[in-house]
């Protein structure tokens, strides 16, 4: 990494820590047991990753990453964790064997690949030569939004972020399919206790809506 | 021909914007069923979304076909070289007949199954999850983008994972099966985009084309080789390729009887292709370190699951995991052909991808329908079906014997050019192998057939029990189209030789 | 007619049969009527198409290319219209015997039955006139395929088993090996798998080791043609219905096997070849084992079938035997052999399906004195076992002096002894069985009552008198039959060019 | 229930969740000029949905804002973008081409600013009600939480 574009020993001590941060609580998540405790060091990885890509002047993903990942997901992962046990069973020894060896071997491919990687923020590099640059050259004229991530999301790669809406899609009807509707539940809630000012009977419409 | 006539007949903005429609009108027609009311208005509208993705992948290939060695690019968003393209040749155009076309009969055959398999009021939201996997197979196979790929795959592997654990219903073990194949998937995945991601360090553009014009000059970097790896790796996974074919066992035999069949016609088939992109279209063979790997990696692997899986499949007792195992082994059949690296090897692969297609989906399409009628699905319980069900089990048979590769049937076309191949390259050993492959698929297929027909009933049935005639429709069609293309392979053929002549980056010739 | 249509009409016409037996299988006696009808009408279209393969045309058929380079083409030659002479003469024999036996027996699935005979009779006529590679293994295939539901016929454990033996030998070798020489074939002659006049491997340079592969590949592939170690199919196959077995052993399943070795050594190898490749003499020694050896298990042999099926083995080696020679003395009399043996061995299985409908017997022993109360059946019995034997006037003569002249011929000498000591194993195995009948002993028991009043029925009597009387009849026609046949063992070139309109 | 000992937290979250979803809303719109967009603005959106149901109960929250709403606005949401690209076509353009909206020219930029900003809300559509509806999914399978299993 070049000081020039990380401006100094500072930064550069600050990566390291929020880097080896999110190696510890890392290790802590892949040892722990109690679940309530690595949902919530999960939220925490997150935060601390907004961080470190906010530092590294990816600001879209990180502003992405604090609200998917240390928000919307830990919501989502609790409410899973209701249920299901609160403690994972703890494993067989040397059953894990097998996915320590993939780990290994892929950490060490990444890192003999980032070998020939370009510095970070190189300008030269491929990527902030090739397409990347082209963004920045004719955005303007394109599409006249300020923003280039906006138009690279909306416009050139709209299609992708179509995708991406479809993902989300599914997996909302994925959970739906698996799970029901959630308002079963809330069906029974209101039997048990009717309380004044409900409507149980519209509830009931609604919950039949497909 | 049809396809002239129909390019004729086809309005102009259909042709124009034929590569787009293909996923996308399922996509809108997906998101539609999430709203509607009756179970089987969504299953007529799937029925329309498949159908129309499947005129529009005929009309693609109309165009490709009309220009030899054509390729369609279509800009999305008219961003041209900066957007996403669409590209299709006549590789994919070939994938994305075959796609939609068993997407189509699938479709159609849905009904019968689903209402035994699935809770009513699901029905619309399982047609939707349908429809999604359907536009994310098109959207992997008509893209020209590597990380619209990824995108698509992610819309179609999210879905899968769903469809397969809808089969809790019949079996709790659906669930488990659907973790695996989710935990698998996923890693698949997440090494596919990783590989895109030191591409897109190394060259600066995700556009396949661009990609394959930037790699050559590229080809000692470390990085590159590193994603080739991992994309290989991935989409490896995705393909059930020995030996990272461990999720697909189980997946297939308690996923619902019908997504079984959808899957197996199609999922890992599109995954295969993108595997073929990636090894011919985008990285170029001439690279030493793919030739190695052509020789020294993927061949074995294919041999590995030829014969490894085809003996596992001979002591299955569930038709189902046989028929998986059998999957796999298939599988290795093509990578076998496609790691020669030659147009004969790599059509060959293609063709027997087709067929293979045309067998698996006949053959889960037959299973789907004892399903309705008869619970279990060991062998056992299939003894004395010949006459239960005589129709369902003769189509059955029909594409059995074509898995064997018996003459007069599809199989044994491609096992045929298969051999053609390997021979040529010099490869005799792997004829011997590829035949003693062949041989273990006498015995499982044999086992079957033989409780099928020439066992007596495991508990005598009164009734004769056909499966419902809107099952025996597609059924047949994929029964005789095994026996059509088994003497008349010219057109798949042809296909696939279009197809590997597309891959190989060859210039076209007829 | 023009020829192909002629040949076209000789495919289709099993299938046309078998579709209106399929119709009208509730109606036994139309059923009946029709494959009669449909046999006589085969036997006068491959009459016909012989006759021009006589006057030296080839009739030729191309059907259309499954594949460029696979084609479905088919081209009638001498050996092959020998071939579909024979196997469609003998459906009609067979035909009006298996009505006889199957309705004496009381056998059930007649219909199934009835369809089955008449795709294994397509897929011989497919075999006879294949003009290619593929068309022989795609319709070599058809034939066990459609055999296999006649083998397991009566349904029971030991058919099922047998007929699984007899799908997985023959499915086994087919694809194994066969597959494999026609796939290596395809590669080495540059993309060809045409039946060519003199060899289509002839002019390719390979080496004497591929060519030796290739060769045993091809042999031990055909595993139709009973070669041992693979020929324990046949004896397990004769859980078959005798009209079966008969179909099996006479008309077309090891005929159909044996005639491929022939066709594949003349028109794909050519003798030169065949004569330069070292495996051949392998093979030769092991066809002489075979016949030597299956000629003495028959002997061990108390059940009538099991003694005729490795009978079968035996002659049927001489096929082989004469192709491996590869002279022409040796692969006429491989070739006549086909003809002589189908008369005499189909005689003898219609004789043993005949004691069996009367009385129910199996085993020779049981069967010393019977002569006396089925004269017809034991002297039919008596002249086919002459004739397989090989004693003149019979037609079993001719093919074993014609195979003794090509072993010297070929510098094989001793390949004399062989066959000499095979006719006498044949004397020992085939004549106790008809003598110790008509003649039995003094002190044997008479023999027991029939099981079916009134005896054999008259069918399963007089189909075998009349192969009988076409034993001696084919001693005499000789010379037209060789004349016949010679086209296709003469050098290339000379003669067929000629000769072709 | 023994009183309500949530109260600073219910008080808290009353005068929180109206400003997340404003600021939901201040994503969604200023996300052409900074950084943010549709995908962030649809989670916070849901968040507010599901810090409401955490502290207010989940049947409250789902008689407000019905499971079936928050599922079909997912699929709306879809159906918004994919069509936005289907009527760029109708237009005769290509698949999502802003720019035939309008029929503009080169350099017009009326027509991607409207498709922008269209299928920012087919994708704030989507994710919002994709996400709610995952949590109820998830919530609704146990009764109310109590303090106790917290």
């Amino acid at each position: 990494m070049t000081d020039a574009v990380l401006g100094g020993t500072g930064t550069a001590l600050i990566n390291i820590l929020l880097l080896a941060i999110l190696f510890v609580v890392a290790i802590a998540i892949a040892r722990l047991r109690s679940l309530f405790a690595i949902v919530m060091l999960s939220g925490v990885y997150s935060l601390v990753s907004a961080a470190w890509y906010i530092l590294v002047d990816a600001v879209d993903v990180g502003f992405t990453e604090a609200a998917v990942g240390a928000g919307m997901s830990t919501a989502v992962l609790l409410a899973a964790m209701l249920l299901t046990a609160r403690t994972a069973k703890p494993e067989k020894p040397f059953s894990r064997i097998g996915p320590f060896i993939v780990c290994a071997a892929a950490g060490i491919m990444l890192l003999y690949a980032t070998i020939d990687l370009p510095p970070l923020g190189d300008p030269a590099s491929p990527a902030n030569s090739g397409v990347g640059l082209t963004y920045l050259q004719v955005n303007w004229y394109d599409t006249g939004v300020p923003n280039v991530v906006t138009s690279v999301l909306a416009s050139y790669r709209g299609f992708d972020t179509l995708g991406e809406t479809a993902v989300v899609f599914t997996a909302g009807l994925a959970v739906v399919l698996l799970l029901g509707f959630g308002e079963r539940s809330l069906a029974d809630t209101l039997r048990r206790a009717p309380k004044s000012g409900t409507r149980p009977g519209t509830v009931h419409k609604d919950g039949d809506g497909t | 021909m049809i396809l002239e006539s129909l390019l004729v007949s086809a309005p102009e903005w259909a042709i124009d914007h034929a590569p787009v429609l293909i996923p996308v009108v399922p996509l809108i027609m997906a998101a539609m069923l999430a709203l509607s009311p009756s179970g089987r208005l969504s299953w007529i509208l799937s029925m329309v979304a498949t159908a129309a993705s499947f005129y529009f992948a005929l009309l693609t290939l109309g165009r490709i076909q009309s220009a030899p060695g054509g390729i369609i690019e279509y800009w999305i968003g008219n961003w041209d070289v900066i957007g996403i393209e669409f590209r299709v040749d006549a590789l994919n155009a070939m994938i994305l007949l075959l796609v939609t076309g068993m997407g189509f009969l699938a479709s159609i055959f849905a009904w019968s199954t689903i209402v035994a398999e699935v809770q009513k009021q699901k029905i619309s939201l399982f047609l939707s999850a349908f429809l999604l996997c359907f536009a994310g197979l098109c959207g992997v196979t008509a893209t020209g983008d590597a990380f619209n790929l990824f995108v698509f795959l992610e819309i179609s592997s999210l879905s899968t994972y769903v469809l397969v654990a809808m089969g809790a219903s019949r079996d709790r073990r659906a669930l488990t099966s659907a973790f695996d194949y989710l935990i698998m998937g996923t890693l698949g995945a997440s090494f596919y985009i990783i590989g895109v991601g030191f591409l897109y360090a190394a060259t600066g553009t995700l556009n396949m084309a661009e990609l394959a014009a930037q790699l050559p000059a590229l080809s000692g970097n470390r990085s590159v080789q590193v994603g080739f790896a991992f994309i290989i790796v991935g989409l490896g996974l995705k393909a059930a390729m020995w030996p990272l074919h461990q999720w697909l066992p189980n997946a297939y035999a308690y996923s619902p009887s019908f997504v079984t069949m959808f899957l197996a016609a199609t999922a890992t088939k599109v995954a295969l292709y993108a595997m073929i992109r990636w090894l011919f279209t985008i990285f170029n063979p001439d690279y030493a370190f793919e030739q190695a790997i052509f020789t020294f990696i993927l061949a074995p692997l294919g041999i590995a699951a030829m014969v490894i899986c085809s003996f596992q499949a001979v002591f299955q007792t569930d038709v189902r995991r046989m028929l998986a195992y059998s999957s796999v082994a298939q599988v290795g059949y093509m990578i076998l052909g496609i790691s020669i690296a030659t147009t004969a090897g790599v059509a060959a692969g293609l063709l027997h991808l087709f067929n293979h297609s045309l067998i698996k989906g006949a053959l889960f399409m037959a299973i789907a329908g004892i399903c309705i009628n008869y619970k279990g699905t060991t062998i056992r319980d299939f003894a004395g079906l010949g006459r239960s069900a005589p129709f369902t089990m003769a189509a059955f048979a029909i594409a059995a014997l074509s898995l064997i590769g018996v003459p007069l049937t599809a199989g044994f076309i491609s096992k045929l050019q298969l051999g053609y191949a390997l021979f040529e390259h010099g490869w005799w050993w792997a004829v011997l192998l590829v035949v003693f492959s062949s041989f273990l698929a006498v015995l499982y297929v044999g086992r079957i057939l033989q409780s099928i027909f020439f066992m007596p009933p495991a508990n005598p049935r009164k009734t004769r029990k056909e499966a419902p005639l809107l099952l025996l429709v597609p059924l047949w069609i994929l029964a005789l189209a095994n026996i059509y293309f088994g003497i008349d392979a010219n057109f798949p053929a042809g296909l696939a030789r279009d197809g590997a002549i597309a891959a190989l980056g060859l210039e076209a010739f007829q | 007619m023009t020829p192909e249509f002629l040949i076209a009409a000789a495919l289709v016409l099993p299938l046309i049969i078998a579709a209106g037996i399929a119709a009208l299988g509730k109606f036994p006696n139309l059923r009946e009527g029709v494959t009669i009808v449909g046999s006589f009408a085969l036997f006068a279209v491959v009459v016909q198409l012989t006759m021009m393969v006589s006057a030296g045309q080839r009739p030729e058929l191309f059907i259309g290319e499954a594949v460029p380079g696979l084609a479905f083409a088919f081209r009638l030659e001498p050996l092959g219209a020998l071939f579909a002479v024979v196997a469609s003469g003998l459906w009609i024999v067979n035909s009006f015997y298996s009505i006889g036996y199957m309705r004496g027996n009381r056998e059930r699935n007649q219909t199934r039955f009835y369809i089955c005979f008449a795709l294994a009779i397509c897929g011989a006529m497919g075999v006879a006139m294949s003009g290619n590679l593929f068309t022989l293994f795609v319709f070599y295939e058809v034939l066990t395929l459609s055999t296999y539901p006649l083998v397991a016929h009566k349904g029971d454990a030991a058919a099922q088993r047998g007929a699984r033996i007899y799908l997985l030998t023959l499915l086994g070798t087919s694809i194994g090996f066969f597959l494999t020489a026609v796939m290596w074939t395809w590669a080495l002659a540059g993309q060809r798998l045409d039946f060519v006049d003199g060899g289509l491997l002839a002019g390719v340079a390979m080496s004497p080791v591929v060519a030796s592969a290739l060769l045993l590949l091809f042999v031990f592939g055909l595993g139709k043609a009973a070669l041992m170690p693979f020929h324990f199919w046949l004896p397990n196959a004769m859980v078959a219905p005798t009209p079966v077995s008969a179909l099996l052993h006479a008309v077309a399943v090891v005929k159909a096997g044996v005639f491929a070795v022939m066709k594949i050594s003349v028109y794909i190898f050519g003798v030169d070849l065949m004569n330069a490749t070292p495996s051949a003499d392998f093979l030769i020694i092991v066809a002489c084992v075979t016949i030597v050896l299956a000629s003495l298990i028959a002997m061990t042999k108390d059940n009538l079938k099991a003694r005729l099926a490795y009978s079968t083995i035996a002659q049927l080696a001489y096929v082989t035997l004469g192709a491996l020679l590869a002279t022409q003395a040796g692969m006429m009399g491989g070739s006549l052999q086909i003809a002589a043996h189908a008369a005499g061995k189909i005689t003898l299985f219609m004789c043993a399906g005949a004691i069996y409908v009367a009385t129910g017997l199996t085993n020779v022993s049981d069967m010393k004195g019977l002569g006396r109360k089925m004269p017809i059946v034991f002297i039919a019995f008596f002249v086919a076992s002459l004739s397989i034997i090989g004693i003149p006037p019979l037609a079993g003569a001719w093919p074993k002096y014609e195979l003794m002249q090509g072993a010297v011929d070929g510098g094989a000498d001793w390949v004399l002894a062989v066959l000499i000591i095979s006719s006498l194993l044949n004397i020992a195995y085939l004549l106790p069985i008809p003598i110790l009948a008509l003649m039995p002993l003094p002190g044997t028991k008479p023999p027991k009552e029939f099981k079916r009043p009134g005896g054999a029925p008259a069918l399963t009597v007089a189909a075998p008198a009349f192969t009988a009387a076409l034993c001696v009849l084919l001693f005499f026609m000789i010379t037209p039959i060789s004349n016949f046949l010679a086209p296709a063992f003469e050098a290339p070139g000379t003669l067929i060019e000629a000769e072709l309109p | 229930m023994k009183g309500d000992h949530h109260m600073i937290l219910r008080v808290i979250a009353k005068c929180l969740i109206p400003l997340i979803v404003i600021y939901a809303f201040y994503v969604q719109f200023h996300g052409e000029v900074s950084a943010g967009g549709a995908f962030q603005a649809g989670v916070v959106l849901a968040v507010a949905l599901i810090l409401n149901a955490l502290v207010f109960g989940l049947t409250a929250t789902m008689r407000a804002v019905p499971p079936w709403f928050t599922r079909s606005l997912s699929a709306v949401g879809v159906m918004i973008y994919a069509g936005v690209g289907v009527w760029a076509m109708l237009k005769g353009g290509h698949y999502l081409e802003y720019q035939a909206l309008f029929g503009e020219g080169p350099g017009g930029h009326d027509g991607q600013h409207a498709g922008i900003i269209i299928i920012e809300v087919g994708v704030l559509f989507a994710v919002s009600g994709a996400l709610t509806t995952i949590f109820y999914a998830l919530a609704g399978r146990v009764a109310e939480i109590r303090d106790e299993d917290w």
